[in-house]
């Protein structure tokens, strides 16, 4: 199983998901109609490192979190 | 070198603290920047976010970015909500010579505006609206659209 | 805003002045820079020789300067001797947002060691030898050669 | 009479001379051999504002300052 986060503003739950790599997620994601804004603007993390390709092999255990716009200071 | 506080920054002792920790690492140079929630459009403070596994980890990358140039970054940034005319945000690097503070503290400053997992509320009434307008989509978002 | 003092600088109580004297003036960005006297050549310490009617005049026109694009400077710095890991110079930028604050800083800090009136002098044993290598001519120098 | 001060490490008293112009003063200081080198890299101010040019008329009670290298910080 994956858990997938949704951090800052987004107010959705956590998921675990039976997944094996980013695509698989985004197909699942795509369905959600509350997640379609997120998508467009969100960065991802694979066990807190940002990623920057879908390819990303995931395995039972890992941690995915979709993380919006940001503003600190 | 990175701290969090719940609430605002107390901008006097953290400066000082910092100056007095490195007292004789025999940096000439010890820049720092302070934010300071502004008033405008009519908001009564700002709330934070922060997501300290990645943000651990971007700190620490410019961590080792600094020690190549022989300096060292600091940082202190509120969680929960700061209210006018407070403080939450701390920056600071010291360095042997100035050229590479004053560079540092500009580089440090901007990539921490768009890429430190920290997420920014407004404070109105009893609301905490996400501030979307202001905020920056980290490099590389859009991955799973 | 400009602020000398005999011998080294108390650069936490500074800070905390200057950061009060605007805590409610709405600046969302206050950068500060701090000198500090390093270990270096074998000195004892530096020593500094103002010369204030034209110090204050370079100082009010970068005022002026800031002024123009909403921001403020102030200064501090030392008069006579200012032994290793004591700091002889602050300088900050109150702005209400981040870029300005950070290119007037740069700017300024680069405009004082190129022209303030001030002249640097390493203290050596019972010496006070002028830092003539260190130094920079004035924009303008050599007129009556 | 127009006061000329030596400024900062410019081991030098002040000087009360009869001059009207810049070119005057430069003329005085060249023959002070201990000048050669501070005449090559030293600003000047007359009542306290940088000049750039020797051109400048100097009238009764004007101050002159000779500015060497700064280094201040």
């Amino acid at each position: 199983m994956v858990r997938v986060e949704f951090l800052g503003p987004i107010q959705k739950e956590p998921l675990m998901l039976e997944i094996t790599n980013l695509k698989e997620l985004a197909s699942i994601l795509q369905e959600d109609e509350s997640m379609k804004e997120w998508l467009e603007n969100c960065a991802v993390a694979v066990n807190d490192m940002l990623v920057c390709s879908r390819e990303i092999e995931l395995k039972d255990g890992d941690r995915v979190a979709l993380l919006p716009p940001v503003c600190g200071g | 070198m990175l701290y969090l506080y719940d609430g605002p920054l107390n901008v006097a002792t953290i400066l000082k603290e910092w100056y007095e920790q490195e007292a004789s690492s025999n940096y000439g140079a010890y820049i720092s920047f302070v934010g300071t929630v502004r008033s405008e459009d009519n908001i009564e403070g700002l709330s934070f976010d922060i997501y300290e596994p990645i943000l651990n980890s971007w700190f620490d990358a410019w961590q080792k970015k600094a020690a190549a140039k022989g300096a060292i970054i600091k940082m202190a940034h509120s969680r929960g909500d700061v209210m006018l005319h407070e403080s939450s945000y701390i920056a600071a690097v010291f360095s042997p010579k100035r050229r590479v503070a004053l560079e540092l503290i500009d580089e440090f400053v901007e990539d921490f505006k768009a890429s430190a997992p920290i997420w920014k509320y407004d404070l109105r009434g009893e609301k905490r609206v996400y501030a979307l307008e202001r905020s920056t989509a980290i490099k590389g978002s859009g991955l799973l659209k």
